[in-house]
């Protein structure tokens, strides 16, 4: 049998281990620049070097992205985004790939309003192997239970920020892996510090042996290829977010193809990864 | 709703009232947030604290802020005995500096050095302003470019003050939008900055700290009705835009029988979508750190706020206000755009206070219902702003209604 | 000079202090100027008008106003401790509305219906249709065309409060040119008007009446210092447009071993001739009811004055200041525009305060002297006004610095 | 010898008396809009049927005063008529004229800053019979004794508002005549009412022989006729210098013939006057 949730996620890395890679994790939001190019684009990601797929879930406010992202939640919100449609998108995924994690990564507003429980049982039966709530530290408890019940990940952030004492309490009831921000600030602005990331690491790791993804501010092959050495994937988001952005023009009418865009440079940061 | 033995225990140490309120944050934000938490609880049973706070309120806005006798405008309604409470006399215009006043204490307290904001209306803009140029520290105040324009009088003030507004272009460009811009900006910076939040809103400890804060209202209330009626009013009433001067009035009269009614603004109306009526019209959702009423679509996708009052525009509303609509302590009722400019100018020409915008939403509310009520019942309105920074506004108001 | 026994006892019952003061207005006036001394000097003593007075003072202008340390300031210039009298926190924003109250109960006492009144940077404009609208009085305020243009937000406040603004264009269109029209108007209409004079100017007993209705800044302030200090304190700052506010925080003192500075306007500098400093460059001569200190040329011709701010911006003086310069017991000093401005953003960037172009003059003035004085010298500068009214004026003035 | 003074005026007003007339007083301000015009003005009033001459001593700040006389005040300063100018041009005027009265009217700073005794004395010699000075009530006294010293007159005014119990105040000192304004306002505005013009004087006549003179608001020979039923004399000012000012364009100069305009006027009050 096909493995899923937290599950899925573990082999993910396990491979990734066995073949003493680092994985690449790609962010796009769903429905940017349409729910049909996404889909197209989530569909040629594994092919072209994605390990993990995050699919962000457009929120209206979304308080800790840059300028990058944020123009990307418009874009998929006016195209007519929805949860459920989100859930439709992964489905479809599925019937084609059933080894590539998806993790959904959003706000909790959106879920909040679908309803929790439903919202995770739903995306558990399309296919969905995880969260990422950004504004969901694992103070506010609310979608544990649901999602460790359904078998899925709820994947928590630690950041610069998260003083040794308090990561015990953040890695506590993590699953999947641990997303490290590895910057102060929003996505997609500054690049990160290796000595910062290796120190902040090595704390993390004394405190749980789940992988750990490393995000924000990565965008080149030569960023990513660096963090490498720490790290057990990369998050890559605001690159690819910006590759589409390009193929628009400024009523954000599509005049390039985002596919192609985007598929060259997750192979591109993918080679970088593997050098 | 049954009755609780009182109100005023809220929140949690999670910062929970009931469902609401909470701590909805990034990770990077949410030692800080501990860090303000922590501090602020030192610091409020701290007698060295309170004593320069008062020194501060006494001396330097002006504190106590007078009760007046609304006695024209009593005579006119014909009914209910109304009092103004009189933050709008406060240094800077409004009720936003006790809070401020007591957050920068905080701050210095913490160490740091750097101050950011967000504004509305530009009174919490220049109230921060304020306190950071008389304890000298660096001040950003993220402004929703809309509010640049409609509230130019306060940007001017807070550079006067020294203050970086940084304009906010996103969404409407109004509050809800400075407020994503300054999280994002405090993501950046945390380490050397604080957050001073304006409002009853934001994560716990916010919440409450600024309610604690603003809370002097209602004690001084209280205290001067006691000497000049001999007991208790019959009703309170204030604006609600965040919450803040709603909150300061009324929670030390919370377990008290006194009716208390918060106006929020209505805009152009409940129906047309165009409005900033969180609890009228909303439903519970999260967002800036707290679950609460917000205006929402069906997806959890927030709606824009509209109301002709900069500092009411925001689609949400402190939690602890939710929880006291949930359990049914406090009336939230609506006023439209149209109402509160009407309420503008009954208040300046029978009064001769002109009220902030905000306030006057709570105006227009008593113009409403004090007709109805009998001479002896007693009620206080929070006069919580004064109206310099809306001259644009209204006369702009008055000229497109006329080209109609 | 020789030490007169006691600086309090003036005006004589013809309203002269030493040569200066009187009425010098026309017969058609004569009649209501007598009146009004005589209901003046009835209310004086009349204990009911005063506990009105003193009801309305606290309840609705918020007095008493604070006396506050300015720690930054004094540790900044390294000298005097100074003190603020916070006149700014008063409803409506500057002391001038002290006056409007207890002139406006005289008027009704007086049971006139309508009221005139010159202004020139609007703060007396406002505080007059503000009493006007408080008691539901007509309301009509001569303004000069230029100050309409550099105190806009003023005007819009008098307009609100159903104040009708008439601009004068004579002269150089300030101060001066709205007294010749406001008195003009008087003269037409002195059956059903009362003339509220702004100042400790105009025909007796308007002088020393101002004086005695802001004489609570003094009298309040001496409670304060003593309060705070223990003793009187070692000087006195204030600025001087007509005058009004210094004689207020001075009045109560002028007996005491402390030391009275008065800070007129120099403008562009005395040297230049567009300037507004009566007694530093003026000479004696008679204008607007009473003989003062003028700016004037050789044929007596009064010379258009000149101040960045509106409210200093007036070629004469109140004749108890005239007086009280001969005698010897207050000091007169000038400050330019570009100390103002200075001052302005100094006490704006050190304080939090931003005060009124007006009360910046005072301000310049203990810059330049506080840091020579002992650290046991206590001075009180009166925070006449807040500057809310001169955003436009100051954002200007530096664009055109930065134009040169 | 030829009366001067208090005298000179008195004989004026006892021959009106005795030829059954009202006289006519008339107002122009010395120096509008130039020195040389005025004077030339004054010159023929007396043949045009001006039985006393008032001539306007220019102040910056005439409060008492509407626009007409505002602005003739302004042209005056501006043609740089100055107390000295104006004693030289009625040393002139009685080269020809030694009859006809002459009173400055004016306010009362630039006489205080010229000296007041100095003032009078120089009055005096250049042949001035008197002084209308607005802004000196009976109660500021400092003018009466050098004026009375020196066989002058000082005029004090009253109006509606002097109420009877005020009206001895008044006139107890005054000499020449009473100079009753009869409308409540500036000059030049409003119109005076004949039956409050009745009452005042009779008012006023209760308490002194003095002739009385009506002025403000009076434009034409009709309200001349109508009050000269109660006047002994009628004072007729803004008219006049309207006149001037029509004679001058936007810029004040000068683009037709001011003498001859005033003087036509002032002969037609005479006329309406003596029928
Ligand atoms: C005068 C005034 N009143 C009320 C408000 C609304 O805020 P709150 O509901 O927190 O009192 C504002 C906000 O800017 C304000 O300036
Ligand atoms: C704030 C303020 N201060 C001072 C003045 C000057 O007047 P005074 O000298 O009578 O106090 C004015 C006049 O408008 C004023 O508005």
């Amino acid at each position: 049998m096909i493995s899923k949730g937290t599950e899925r996620i573990r082999n993910c890395f396990i491979n990734l281990k066995r073949a003493e890679k680092t994985g690449l994790i790609t962010f796009i939001t769903a429905g940017d620049p349409t729910l049909e190019i996404s889909t197209n684009i989530f569909s040629q990601l594994p092919q072209a070097g994605a390990d993990i797929i995050e699919i962000g879930m457009p929120f209206s406010d979304p308080m800790a992205d840059g300028p990058a992202i944020q123009a990307s939640s418009l874009r998929a919100l006016k195209s007519g985004t929805t949860c459920s449609k989100i859930l439709k998108m992964v489905e479809k995924f599925r019937e084609q790939d059933e080894i590539t994690p998806v993790i959904l990564m959003g706000y909790f507003n959106p879920i909040y309003t679908y309803g929790v429980e439903k919202f995770v049982a739903d995306a558990s039966s399309v296919g969905v192997d995880g969260f990422i709530i950004v504004d969901l530290p694992p103070e506010e408890t609310e979608m544990r239970i649901p999602v460790e019940d359904a078998g899925l990940s709820l994947i928590y952030l630690t950041s610069p920020t998260t003083y040794n004492k308090r990561v015990p309490d953040v890695v506590r009831n993590a699953s999947g892996f641990i997303y490290h921000v590895s910057v102060l600030g929003i996505t997609g602005t500054t690049a990160p510090s290796n000595k910062n990331i290796e120190k902040d690491l090595n704390r993390i790791r004394s405190h749980t042996d789940l992988p750990i993804a490393v995000g924000f501010g990565i965008k080149t092959p030569e960023q990513a290829r660096e963090i490498s050495v720490y790290a057990d994937a990369v998050v890559v988001g605001s690159a690819f977010v910006n590759k589409i952005s390009e193929c628009l023009d400024i009523d954000g009418k599509v005049i390039d193809d985002c596919v192609i865009s985007v598929v060259d440079l997750v192979k591109d940061i993918k080679c970088g990864l593997n050098n | 709703m049954n009755k609780l033995n009182t109100y005023k225990e809220g929140p949690n140490e999670s910062g929970h009232f009931g469902i609401f309120g909470g701590r909805y944050v990034a990770e990077t934000l949410m030692p800080i947030i501990l860090e303000v938490d922590k501090a602020y609880t030192q610091a409020k049973l701290d007698e060295e604290f309170n004593i320069e706070l008062e020194k501060y309120l006494k001396h330097y806005v002006g504190r106590p802020s007078p009760l007046y006798f609304a006695e024209r405008l009593t005579k006119k309604l014909g009914g209910a005995k109304i009092y103004f409470k009189r933050e709008d006399l406060n240094h800077t215009g409004a009720h936003k500096v006790n809070n401020c006043m007591g957050q920068i204490l905080l701050a210095r307290h913490m160490g740091k050095k750097r101050i950011i904001a967000e504004t509305g209306a530009g009174m919490h803009g220049v109230a921060t302003a304020t306190v950071c140029a008389l304890f000298d520290l660096s001040c950003t105040i993220y402004m929703g470019a809309t509010d640049i324009k409609r509230q130019s009088a306060n940007v001017m003030r807070m550079r006067m003050l020294g203050a970086e507004i940084i304009p906010v272009t996103s969404g409407t460009g109004t509050l809800k939008d400075a407020m994503n811009d300054a999280l994002r900006d405090w993501v950046a910076n945390v380490q050397n900055t604080y957050y001073l939040i304006g409002t009853v809103a934001g994560p716990h400890p916010y919440p409450s700290m600024v309610r604690d804060f603003q809370a002097i209202i209602g004690k001084e209330t209280k205290r001067q009705i006691l000497e000049l009626e001999g007991r208790l009013p019959d009703s309170l009433v204030a604006c609600i835009g965040g919450g803040s001067n709603a909150m300061g009035l009324f929670y030390p009269f919370l377990d008290d029988p006194v009716k208390i009614t918060a106006v929020e603004a209505s805009g152009k109306g409940v129906g047309t979508g165009k409005h900033a009526a969180s609890i009228t019209a909303g439903s519970p959702g999260v967002l800036h750190g707290n679950r609460t009423f917000l205006l929402q679509d069906d997806e959890g996708q927030i709606i824009d706020a509209h109301s002709i009052s900069a500092g009411l525009d925001y689609p949400g509303i402190g939690p602890e206000h939710s929880w006291l609509h949930d359990v049914g302590r406090v009336e939230y009722v609506a006023v439209n755009d149209d109402e509160a400019v009407n309420a503008f100018h009954v208040c300046a020409r029978l009064e001769g206070i002109i009220p902030a915008l905000e306030p006057a939403h709570a105006v227009a509310h008593i113009i409403k219902v004090a007709g109805n009520l009998s001479e002896d019942h007693l009620m206080i309105l929070n006069m919580c702003g004064r109206g310099d920074k809306d001259m644009d506004t209204v006369s702009d108001y008055l000229a497109n209604i006329n080209n109609d």
